[in-house]
């Protein structure tokens, strides 16, 4: 982990109010697992830094990929960063994705803006021999990104709010009947749909990215914190550093 | 320019130190530079027992600051001795360790047993995030006396009492803590604020009021500092808002002996390092050829200071 | 969206109105837009007799604020009927005026002279700026609440009492000022601080303190209105650092019947009147259908809000 | 007096630690008196507009010139604004300086930051066909700037501390020896060198520019106030608004 004035050197948008960033710099060589992020300082306007995950990794041209929706001043102010510009970049930070060796057919489950950190991990599953089946979950069709670039990796069911993409309703429409197809699913997205899957899929080995409110970003001011169940001693994880990715029975969502 | 600073249990290489909770036991920290670089590391609060703290969210964001409502959060004072404490032990730093609670009890048990392991505490009569103790002790002068005399009577080394600026007369409970016996202060705690979300309609925090620290909070800081400076004879560490040397500086014209910093670790993780390094330099841009120089320099003369096209 | 407010002595076409001391008699804005779109305009302090107030510099920068130390200067309660008043009366807008002294009596007279030209009072027992009176009458119950009730006995028009954020224990304050009669509240005034320059080693306002404001305070007196609602049944007018609508949506929620735009006039000097111009709809975008439906909103529940990838 | 985004037309250094900015706007249109100034909001981190002189006016391109030196924060951060940069400017604020019908032959006395909006009174004066004289102050040579557009109106003299450029010493070195070639004189500078002039010159008329910190800029909130004499009922002036500039005894110094 450093902290590092990365230079941004592509910067689009992809989708409504959602961007795509691409950073270089050092800090793209030391990720270490799908699922990390770095912790994004906008500018001096902003008092605290804005976690965002790494969604794609190129350790040979030293870039990350960041997909961003503005949903704030700080994602907003970031919309205002031209390509050239450094940016003042924390990370990268926590703890991924674990792929472990027995896992041969993994789903991956992302929604909304929860999606980004789920395409490193797809390329790396697939990378390792992994079949990928992936369910995305999106308000509307000019929200959804990404859906073309996980094609290349599998098997993709879309669903939208409205049904002006894939079809209508919940990813948990999907998932449930695909029951059987995996070993291991992983997922990020909001807690009611973490939840959700978590439930619907009590059985199976899963993965999940949290999000949290967060101070440093490193494991050293407590704000980010989750309940366990209770049989857990330490009672408490942090979504910074323990995190932000959890055994879907670790923590209390 | 030599800037260590000798405080009650304290030799300084430099007077700068992390504050309370912005740096939790060191270990993070540990990953950017060595701690043996500061003056001092003031540990996150230890209480009797493990706490869990407040439900999530945490911490907001303000303009030039932030508030927090941790709660105390930490595996209780046994294993923080345990546990915590001899990764420190390998820095060649003083260590300070915050010790809190609710009743006096507690307060009394966490400084008897943390005591040994540290060279000074301090003792958080302030925290506004824990619905009982805390803040009482810090805002009832008799209780602040209380308590410090209490905890002075365990301790085996020198006892800063944390001050809360959420009072009517901070001079008065500043003296209470002398009365107390207390060997230095130790100012602000946060401000007890709230922010309200206007798409949830709810306060942003779990807790609904969080402490307020950052910038925001330094021209309160320094108010509290000079007039304390001025009617109490103990050392000072200073802290809220510390950013830049110019700040260190704030605070030491106003009657600090050291400082502290807080939230900006959350934004820097350097920043207590990098601040080390570009103190000694900016003490000379302006002037001042010792340290003790800029300790209380504020009380000195009384004229303000004139403005002129230069 | 009807965003007009009934409080006791004011019916306000918005609830939106510049702050005391901080708009003087409004000739100087009244070049930059008609002052009847304002809500209301509060007038800068009054005394018994002129004041020259403080010696420069009043002013100082901080981080999200500024703090000041005019100290009241004004030309005393008769001038202001005669010379200032007049001007503001052309306007179709409601006039409060601001009584400010350093003993009861004058409190009395200037409230007894100036009323019957205006539409209500705000009593400023909170001006951390004059060394005499002032801030004691807002920092002591009794005391607010004995000038309360003298100042209501002579008051033909209703009092809203302007509560100072310096004080441990603001609900005391606030119910201190409902037993001496009060139809409401104004609040906050500023936060006491210092800024000292490291270069010239000394405070940079002459009076050394001065008034802190500006959005660095806003978590402050969002906590304290919160509180203050929940425990005493008068009118708020709020206020302390708001900039935007936003800001204006958080006060009401956290209890605000109506809030005052201070030092951002100095920003930007048609912030008034844009934020009047913004609130309709930006109060329709978080989905209110009225201004009812926001003041006090934050209290309806108590949950917090959740954090979730949208 | 309005606000306005003005353009930055031209931004350059002069001298040591002192630039020259060219805006445009309705603003420089709006400019009454040579002696006013503009009230600049250099960036929303801060949250006090700065006073700046104006030091001199173009209505026909409707542009404002002014000379500023780094002392702060705030001007370090003006440095950084680029040409085609919009600021945030409050003004023309302020009365300024007076020409009378009877002036033949004016002094002009400047020291360091004070000099800008003397050289718009300087041509104003010219142009009315009054004869300048001016006398300059700087730190040293590498701080001066505008000596050689004040020789374009009359006879320059220039002091510095150091003796770097024309003579070691005090303006009032200078001025003491002028005395009876002038009937005006009108100064600006620090404040210790206006109460030197203002005591010197004692028997002349005299005009001065005043500095104080401020708030409002505009007359509104009282911070920039200074004392007048005694026999003065209304007992103080704004600098903003009824100054900056003040007939030598209007106001104490
Ligand atoms: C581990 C992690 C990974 C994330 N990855 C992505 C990503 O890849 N793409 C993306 O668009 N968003 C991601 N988010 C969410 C992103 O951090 C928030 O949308 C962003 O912080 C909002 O900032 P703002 O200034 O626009 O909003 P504001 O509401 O103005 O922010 C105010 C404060 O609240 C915090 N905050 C607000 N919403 C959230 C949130 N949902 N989670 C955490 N903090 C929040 C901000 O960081 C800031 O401190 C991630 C969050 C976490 C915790
Ligand atoms: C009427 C008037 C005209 C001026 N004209 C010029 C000019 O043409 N060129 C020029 O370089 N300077 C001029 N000044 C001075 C200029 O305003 C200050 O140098 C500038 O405000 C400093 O800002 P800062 O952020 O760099 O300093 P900081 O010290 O960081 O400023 C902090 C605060 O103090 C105020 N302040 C600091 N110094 C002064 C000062 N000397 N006068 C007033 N306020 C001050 C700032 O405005 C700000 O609010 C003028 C001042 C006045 C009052
Ligand atoms: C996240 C967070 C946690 C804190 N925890 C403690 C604590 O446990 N004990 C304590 O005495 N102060 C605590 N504080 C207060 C700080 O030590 C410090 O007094 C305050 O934040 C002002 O300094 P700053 O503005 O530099 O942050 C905490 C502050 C923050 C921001
Ligand atoms: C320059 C200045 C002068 C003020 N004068 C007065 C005053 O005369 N009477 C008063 O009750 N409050 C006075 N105040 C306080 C404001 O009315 C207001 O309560 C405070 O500034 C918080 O609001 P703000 O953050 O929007 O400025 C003054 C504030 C400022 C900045
Ligand atoms: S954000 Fe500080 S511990 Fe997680
Ligand atoms: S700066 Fe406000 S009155 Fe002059």
């Amino acid at each position: 982990m450093r902290r590092e004035w990365m230079e941004i050197v592509e910067h689009s948008a992809v989708a409504k109010d959602t961007y795509r960033m691409v950073l270089k710099g050092q800090i793209a060589e030391e990720v270490k697992d799908p699922g990390q992020f770095v912790h994004i300082q906008v500018s001096d306007r902003f008092f605290l830094r804005r976690p965002v995950s790494i969604a794609d990794v190129h350790p040979d041209k030293s870039e990350i990929t960041l997909l961003f929706k503005v949903l704030g001043d700080g994602t907003q102010a970031l919309t205002e960063k031209q390509t050239g510009d450094k940016l003042d970049v924390l990370g990268p930070g926590g703890q991924g994705f674990p792929i472990e060796e027995d896992v041969r057919e993994a789903l991956i489950v992302g929604g909304g803006i929860g999606v980004p950190p789920l395409y490193y991990l797809a390329k790396q599953l697939v990378e390792q021999g992994i079949k990928v089946t992936t369910v995305l979950g999106f308000r509307s069709k000019e929200e959804a990104f990404l859906v073309e670039e996980f094609k290349e990796l599998g098997s993709v069911y879309v669903t939208t709010d409205d049904g002006s993409l894939g079809e209508q309703g919940l990813v948990t429409d999907r998932t449930g009947e695909l029951r059987g197809s995996f070993d291991t699913y992983f997922s990020c997205g909001p807690t009611v749909m973490l939840k959700a899957i978590a439930n619907q899929l009590d059985d199976v080995r899963g993965y999940l990215s949290m999000e949290e409110r967060m101070g440093c970003g490193i494991g050293a001011c407590f704000a980010c914190v989750v309940h366990t169940p209770e049989d857990d001693e330490k009672g408490y994880r942090r979504v910074c550093c323990d995190g932000p990715v959890f055994k879907a029975k670790e923590v209390v969502l | 320019m030599d800037i260590s600073v000798s405080l009650p249990g304290l030799d300084l290489k430099n007077p700068i130190m992390p504050a309370s909770g912005c740096f939790g036991f060191g270990k993070e920290f540990a990953q950017f530079y060595d701690l043996s670089e500061l003056g001092a590391v003031i540990l996150k609060a230890a209480t009797g027992e493990k706490r869990y703290g407040n439900e999530a969210p945490r911490v907001a964001e303000t303009s030039s600051g932030m508030l927090n409502a941790i709660g105390l959060q930490n595996p209780g004072v046994e294993k923080i001795v345990k546990e915590e404490i001899p990764f420190l032990k390998t820095y060649d730093t003083p260590l300070i360790a915050n010790v809190s609670g609710s009743t006096m009890e507690e307060y009394e048990h966490v400084a008897a047993t943390i005591c040994k392991e540290v060279d000074a505490l301090e003792l958080n009569i302030s925290c506004p995030n824990v619905k009982e103790g805390g803040v009482q002790f810090g805002t009832d002068p008799r209780l602040a006396e209380e308590v410090t005399s209490r905890v002075k009577s365990v301790s085996t080394v020198p006892v800063y009492v944390k001050l809360s600026p959420n009072v009517t007369d901070i001079v008065a409970l500043a003296k209470a803590a002398a009365a107390g016996g207390a060997d230095g202060l130790s100012m602000i705690n946060t401000l007890t604020g709230m922010r309200i979300d206007p798409a949830t309609r709810k306060p942003i925090i779990s807790n609904q009021t969080g402490g307020l620290s950052g910038p925001a909070v330094k021209p309160v800081a320094i108010r509290m500092i000079h007039q304390v400076y001025q009617a109490v004879n103990l050392p000072i560490i200073g802290m809220g808002g510390i950013e830049t040397t110019d700040d260190i500086i704030e605070y030491l014209l106003a009657g600090a002996s050291a400082v502290a910093v807080g939230s900006a670790n959350f934004k820097n993780p350097l920043i207590c390092k990098e601040l080390i390094e570009q103190l000694p330099e900016a003490l000379e841009r302006y002037g001042f050829s010792s340290i003790e120089e800029v300790i209380g320099g504020a009380h000195y003369e009384t004229a303000a200071s004139g403005l002129f096209r230069a």
